[in-house]
């Protein structure tokens, strides 16, 4: 399986240490560290060259993690909020780019709700990553809109508001992809991190990511040991690049096979219950009857690969935008001597 | 009576979303098949149907493009405002009327009245389910008996309108008939005001700001378009949608190399701009006042991040919501210090469809090479008004894209850096996500603090040195920009003026015995000739249209040696600006020199 | 060596997050138990933990409260940055190190050095849980040793930083008491530097500007309050939430006669504080750089409307992201004239915690008497650095709710329009939605043109003439508004100041032979006393920190006539503005003048 | 039953001309004026006093249709897109008073999509009307974010994509009122009318509102005749004011009763199938079945009068603020003396 020990160089021939970049300034224990690690591991894994993605994010601690990953990438900081949008016309510049964009609570579901759900509905293909800890981080512990009603703040204030599910909103939507992930669960984030790559449209993953300064403590719904306690998954998953040898021996019906646009496979291995992501009202119900329980459900929610990306309803050339020369955009001698006799009086 | 040949304003004054647009432009066009250089402004309200919509045409010895102050024929079509058009309108002028609405006789005294009805000779028109648009037809035809229009100037006009569908063609042209036959039977000329053929319009072409501006960009190379609709901008984007479709090359698959993306508002549209500038692409966002505003934060992350893209703003009447569809210059001092902190955004000024094709293309070459936001500022006058103009110019000069460091350049430098000023010119070499793929080329484009190879840093010697160096590359600009354009006068005075107030100043100043010297500043900052342009001159006028004197105001922080020459003239109501509140603007500082 | 008593400044680096804060403000707060004014600034980074934070506190016989260039102790305890510290310090800098460090002995040449090994030390702390904290106790203790501080004023600094737990106290103590006893046994005394119990500080106060302005808007009656965490701008609505709920009476029913909420967005802040304004509460928001930009369409909205309500704007280090935790005064422009079109907000520039309560309180009656959003333009050294001053006055006026159509006014009032010009000042009667129940009250409130009567218009001359009233009024502002406070000098030279800048220049005039005379403005649209200063002095200097000279673009704007005399100095690194600065700018001024 | 026949004068002594305003600008024909003819007759028949409530929008021909209802209430024409902000700062500063707030589909679903959510979060007492046509009427027909994939513009163009579903998004987000009608249904409009106004908490009203110039083609979804063909429901609704005579003779379980907080009733005649409103499980069922059919459903989807408002999650006096006076609002004097206090050296 492709997440036991990996070799000292990847088919590229880099080594980890390619994958990673400036030394982090977030707190000791912060989950947004371990998803940076997630993301070098499974870029490691896949051999992507750094150069082909592009870091996008906004602001807050969250947003400040693509200076600690993929340090051969370029990235783009923006302004709080604002991410989808930057990402979406770097994006659509160049086809050839992957982007990882990197958001946090407050940016995406406070300051930036409107362009989540802008962006999911444009469907860019991009892995889009929250990193959840139900706070604002770098103003200080302030409610964030994904903190939940019976979560108190450290020093015991209730947010008076519901917190916002943004994988439900996510489905609501008609996202493509939507997962959801934990940072101290490498074996499942990983994987679905993997898959979130070689996925041809707007892969969403929430990924609850504890801030041990100001949301971690007893009560906090966005706590390690909540997540630990109150966390539930269905699948196992663990992820096949196309070039992989597949020999797994499995029984019908217990493994899920996800097919992703390059040719890899997410396969799931089933826990307990029934659940199909490939079924929007499975992944509908899953994420209701848990969240109904007080549970936060983790894995691939739902993936539907059948939806066109922004850039196939685009009608949008495959050679890159940022590649075209004058002579492919400037109109020819002539064309605007048409032009200008249309316009004759 | 002598007649008056070629030479009047005519006002039509309708409810808007009843089609009686068709036929205001069925008028001007027939004029231009005159070969008359006709000019119409369309005074339109911020609604879809049934608000006080004006359209003046104007027909003058010198062609002139701007809106006259007054009126010589009238049509008051629109029993809302009937009243205070009429009261609205000099003696003598011609009035033609709807004599089915028994408007009261005295209204029109001191007028010249052709009394139509309208809706008894609308009874005639066979097509009833036409005949409510049909119905606006029949004034048509009664301004060409009055001006003497050839019926066959009406009928190509008619096949402008409607190109390639003759059916349509002959219902109007039928409509227009009655009305002409109707004036013909009934009337006499009491008027001197009549048409003749001319050869004013020669080689000339007819086209609205916007749409030249939009042209500009496809051939300023513009891939990336992302806008949010809003008037009077939305004709822009829509435009350039239309004609790129058409004339952009597809690749060999026949897909586009270009997207047009309307976004969700203005935060997003202009954060796609510059997401595809950063990433290497000419992009573009169009807006107006409100949409301006919200883009306030993101244009400082493109100023400080040194990002290429182009905003198009077309000016209409501010603050909030103001009047949308009327024109004004009033975004100048936001725009050029848009965002917190210290900023200064270039601002390109087309006043003519030929500066905003030239311009237009012209930004994208400024943005990549200068590596900064740069904002075209259009106003509703220039965008959504049609002029007659010369063609437009296939632009001389190749695409301009500045330094990019590619693998090469960086090789080739010593150090490269993002940010580091190489050539001392305060530019430096920028990067192009998966094209440049050198090993030192990866960096964190970020809108904090950061030192010349893009590292993070709160260093007060850091911070400092390169927000000089960005005002150093801004300044330097001026190079790049488009110059003032100075006209000798012969008064000691200086007039300045921008964008579309150059129209009235232009006819202003044609039939004036002494001129001042007039400058049309076309860009910000300043080319150094506009300061000696203060320096020679002892009183500087600068007309505007806005309350505060906004271009004053700049110049005066720009010169504060010379700020007390200014004097500054504003008109801010919202209508074109005439030709008569320049000579009065004028007049009253002359006699401010005499005293 | 003769002691230098009472005039030093201690730099202390730390990384953040580490506690390190604690041990620096029991510094600070035991030298002002000795009754010294000891002033100490927090250079703090972007960032929860990890990065270089840098505490100055100095004492000086002055008292002064701005941070100086330089330091006579420096404390390197951040590995990160230990080779930068003594880089910047001066020779002869008394240098506190950790010995366990191994820092090369030659880095130390010149200085005069105690090292201590912190780490060593460290684990006699007996608590192992606590003892990462506690660890920078030591230090306090070695700093206590050196400048003579007794224990007692140790302890009593942490009783106040700890109110009411005895144990935690003690605990600190005793951390701090083994680098006191360290010291004590195996330093001798090498630099002159000391303290000796002072009565600098008698009836004063410490607090920080966003406290002061928070409380100031209690004084003043908000009870509306919408915000968005931003910093240097959250602890002003984090503080007044938390005084309000302690100090606002609750209602019968022990119910809040305030609510604070917590917005998704500026834009929703100022929507909320806008729209509770409109409904006719005392309102605020309050935000810093990117807030206040992302706050543009609405305040447009809000003069357009002439809607009362406050907005802080905490000024930081722009544009963009800019040094979110450094100082700037930046914002002067931008929000002069924020948002599209012709406006123009009025601002209140205080200079100190004093007059950040005062202004702040009389925020909410010039809103509401102007009807008008009113701008209060803080940053983040006032805001939110700890300032010695005088005990805040209760506020004497009573509040000023403005002119508000009341039932019995309507009925009063020959025709009540929403914005008739009825006293000639151009400030209009307002209604209160359910309080003001005259039937001809009603109207709706628009964003568009609008006419006397609140009814829709696009009549150019309404329109013109409703922006003249406004602007008219918002002149009009300068007779509440804070006056300028003129300190004659012996020079013919001017200077203007404003906000925090006037610590550095106060610092500055007191040891100059030549004083220039000093206009320190507080409050814009300008008085005529600015007008009047710039008139009767040739050379007028504008001190600010902010890169274009922002407040003397403003002054070259308003008063073109005498932009020539305005030379303006401006320092926009980010730190404090120093005497230093000041000085060096008056020195170069006379210097040009001397030629 | 409350709809017959109206009398010449309500309750208030008021004539149904009391309750109009300025002569309508829309196009002949506009949805926005039917829905605006709704507004009067629920607040005629309520016997609403105009001067209780508030009229709050946005931007878009739908925004200004206030000026064309309740010529004796105040109200406030914001900026685009964010109404719901204006309106919660408004709500606060007088909680006697009754906000109405009018938005659009560009406004409230492109624009305003932020304000949208976080309003529904924060759940202040309010009617929030969505005049759903499609496009955006003002400014000449572009597409809006509830434009469907599958209905062409005028000019024969098709959204890129989905559209979105504001009563979907609203139930995700926990709202505790969400009903859809059609400008056409008067008989349907006007009762959800009455009930949103008699709600303690946001009610919210997607009303499918075709725009005759831009949106009334064939093809198109949001038309008259397609919301005629396609539009479904499961309830007759009639309203009963709490002072009035029940007399009304049913049979066990086919009439549904909603109590609202002022004590009046929405009763519900059910159709066809059971659909419970009350319960958020069949409201999400029914609006995911319909959609997926294609159909439009109408009707009040879903309502939980347990939801604590705003105003009782902020403690807020029941007092209105903007009637709070200098005595009640600054501090005692002496208290400034105890935080100089505290703040001494
Ligand atoms: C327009 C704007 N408003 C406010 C801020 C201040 N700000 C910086 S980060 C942040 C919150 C970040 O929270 P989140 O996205 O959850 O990130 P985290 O730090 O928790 O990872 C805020 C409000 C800003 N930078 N820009
Ligand atoms: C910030 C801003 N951007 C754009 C506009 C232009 N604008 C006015 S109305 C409108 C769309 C309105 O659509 P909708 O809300 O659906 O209302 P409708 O006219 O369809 O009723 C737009 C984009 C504006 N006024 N303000
Ligand atoms: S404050 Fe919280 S989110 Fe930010 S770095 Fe520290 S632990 Fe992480
Ligand atoms: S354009 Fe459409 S939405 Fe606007 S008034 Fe006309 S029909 Fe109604
Ligand atoms: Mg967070
Ligand atoms: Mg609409």
């Amino acid at each position: 399986m492709s997440e036991e020990k990996a070799p000292a160089v990847n088919q590229l021939g880099l080594s980890k240490a390619d994958y990673k970049a400036g030394a982090s300034t977030m707190c000791k224990g912060c989950g947004h560290d371990r998803i940076s690690e997630a993301i070098i591991q499974a870029c490691y894994d896949l051999g992507v060259d750094g150069r082909s993605v592009i870091k996008m994010s906004g602001i807050g601690c969250s947003s400040k993690t693509p200076a600690y990953f993929l340090g051969q990438s370029m990235g783009l900081n923006s302004t709080h909020g604002r991410m989808p949008s930057f990402a979406t016309g770097a994006h659509l510049a160049n086809l050839d780019m992957n982007p990882i964009g990197v958001s946090g609570d407050g940016d995406s579901a406070s300051i930036g709700m409107g362009q989540f759900v802008h962006m999911i509905r444009r469907n860019p293909k991009m892995v889009y990553i929250v990193e959840n800890n139900g706070v604002y981080g770098l103003t200080k512990g302030q409610f964030s809109a994904t903190a939940d009603r019976r979560s108190p703040s450290k020093r015991g204030k209730f947010p008076r508001e519901d917190s916002i599910d943004l994988c439900g909103l996510a489905l609501e939507l008609g996202a493509p992809f939507v997962a959801r992930s934990f940072s101290g669960d490498k074996k499942q984030l990983v994987p679905i991190l993997k898959a979130a790559f070689s996925f041809d449209g707007l892969a969403f993953i929430d990924v609850i990511s504890p801030c041990v300064t100001f949301n971690n403590h007893e009560g906090s719904t966005k706590s390690y040991t909540h997540q630990k306690e109150h966390g539930v998954t269905y699948h196992d998953p663990f992820f096949i690049a196309p070039k992989e040898q597949i020999d797994i021996e499995y029984e019908d019906g217990e493994l899920q096979e996800v097919t992703l646009h390059d040719g890899s496979k997410l396969v799931l291995r089933k826990l307990e219950k029934d659940h199909n992501p490939a079924e929007i009202s499975s992944a509908r119900s899953m994420l209701m009857e848990t969240r109904d329980r007080g549970e936060i459900l983790t894995g691939l929610i739902h993936v539907d690969t059948e939806q066109p990306s922004l850039a196939e309803v685009s009608g949008l050339s495959r050679e890159p935008l940022v590649r075209q020369e004058q002579g492919d955009l400037r109109p020819a001698a002539g064309v605007l001597q048409g032009i200008n006799d249309s316009f004759r009086i | 009576m002598n007649p008056v040949v070629n030479d009047f304003s005519v006002r039509i004054a309708t409810p808007n979303g009843t089609g009686s647009q068709t036929s205001n432009i069925v008028i001007h066009r027939a004029l231009l098949r005159m070969g008359l250089a006709a000019n119409a402004k369309n005074l339109f309200p911020s609604n879809i149907a049934g608000l006080p919509t004006w359209y003046q045409i104007r027909v003058s010895p010198g062609g002139w493009q701007t809106m006259a102050e007054s009126w010589q024929i009238l049509l008051p079509l629109n029993q809302a405002t009937i009243g205070k058009d009429l009261r609205e309108s000099a003696p003598g002028t011609v009035v033609i009327d709807n004599s089915d609405w028994k408007t009261a006789e005295s209204a029109f005294e001191g007028f010249v009245r052709y009394p139509v009805p309208f809706d008894k000779l609308a009874r005639g028109i066979d097509n009833a389910k036409l005949r409510p648009r049909l119905k606006n037809l029949i004034y048509v035809g009664v301004v060409a008996w009055l001006l003497d229009i050839p019926i066959k100037a009406v009928r190509e006009a008619l096949e402008t309108v409607f190109p390639g569908k003759t059916e349509v063609v002959d219902l109007n042209e039928s409509a227009a008939m009655i009305g002409h036959e109707y004036a013909s039977d009934n009337f006499t000329k009491q008027d001197p005001y009549t048409t003749e053929s001319a050869d004013q319009v020669g080689n000339k072409i007819l086209v609205d700001g916007n749409e030249a501006a939009a042209l500009g960009a496809i051939w300023g190379g513009v891939s990336v378009v992302a806008w949010y609709p809003i008037t009077p901008a939305s004709s822009l984007a829509e435009n350039l949608e239309k004609h790129i479709e058409k004339i952009r090359e597809k690749d060999s698959e026949g897909a586009n190399r270009f997207v047009v993306v309307q976004a969700e508002d203005e935060l997003a549209a202009v954060g796609m701009a510059l997401g595809a500038g950063w990433a290497g692409a000419r992009s573009m966002t169009s807006t107006s006042g409100p949409g301006i505003s919200l883009m306030a934060e993101n244009l400082g992350l493109g100023y400080f991040t040194e990002i290429p893209t182009v905003i198009y703003d077309v000016q209409r009447v501010g603050p909030s919501t103001g009047l949308p569809t009327r024109t004004q210059q009033s975004d100048m001092l936001q725009v050029a210090f848009h965002s917190h902190g210290d900023t200064r955004f270039p601002m390109l000024l087309p006043a003519n469809p030929g500066e905003a094709f030239s311009m237009s293309c012209q930004a994208y070459d400024l943005a990549e090479k200068y590596q900064t936001p740069v904002v075209f500022m259009s106003d509703l006058d220039l965008g959504m008004n049609n002029w007659i103009c010369d063609p437009l110019e296939e632009p001389s000069a190749d695409f301009d894209r500045g330094k990019i460091a590619s693998d090469e350049v960086i090789a080739r430098l010593e150090k490269w850096g993002r940010y580091r000023d190489v050539d001392g010119d305060g530019i430096p070499y920028r990067t192009i996500p998966g094209v440049t793929l050198h090993p030192d080329a990866a960096h964190l484009t970020r809108g904090s603090g950061h030192d010349e190879d893009a590292n993070y840093s709160e260093s007060p010697e850091v911070y400092s040195r390169n927000l000089d160096r960005i005002a150093r590359k801004i300044s330097g600009m001026v190079v790049d920009l488009p110059e003032p354009i100075f006209k000798p006068g012969h008064g000691d005075m200086g007039l300045i003026a921008f964008g579309t107030t150059d129209w009235a100043v232009e006819e202003a100043l044609a039939d004036m015995e002494t001129t001042p010297d007039y400058l049309r500043v076309r860009s910000f900052p300043f080319h150094q000739q506009v300061g000696e342009f203060l320096e020679n001159h002892e009183t500087v006028m600068v007309i505007e249209q806005n309350q505060q004197g906004q271009m004053a105001q700049l110049l005066a922080m720009e010169y504060p040696q010379l700020a007390g020459r200014i004097v500054s003239k504003t008109y801010y109501g919202g209508l074109p600006l005439s030709a008569n509140f320049v000579r009065e603007a004028l007049q009253s500082a002359s006699e401010v020199e005499a005293r």
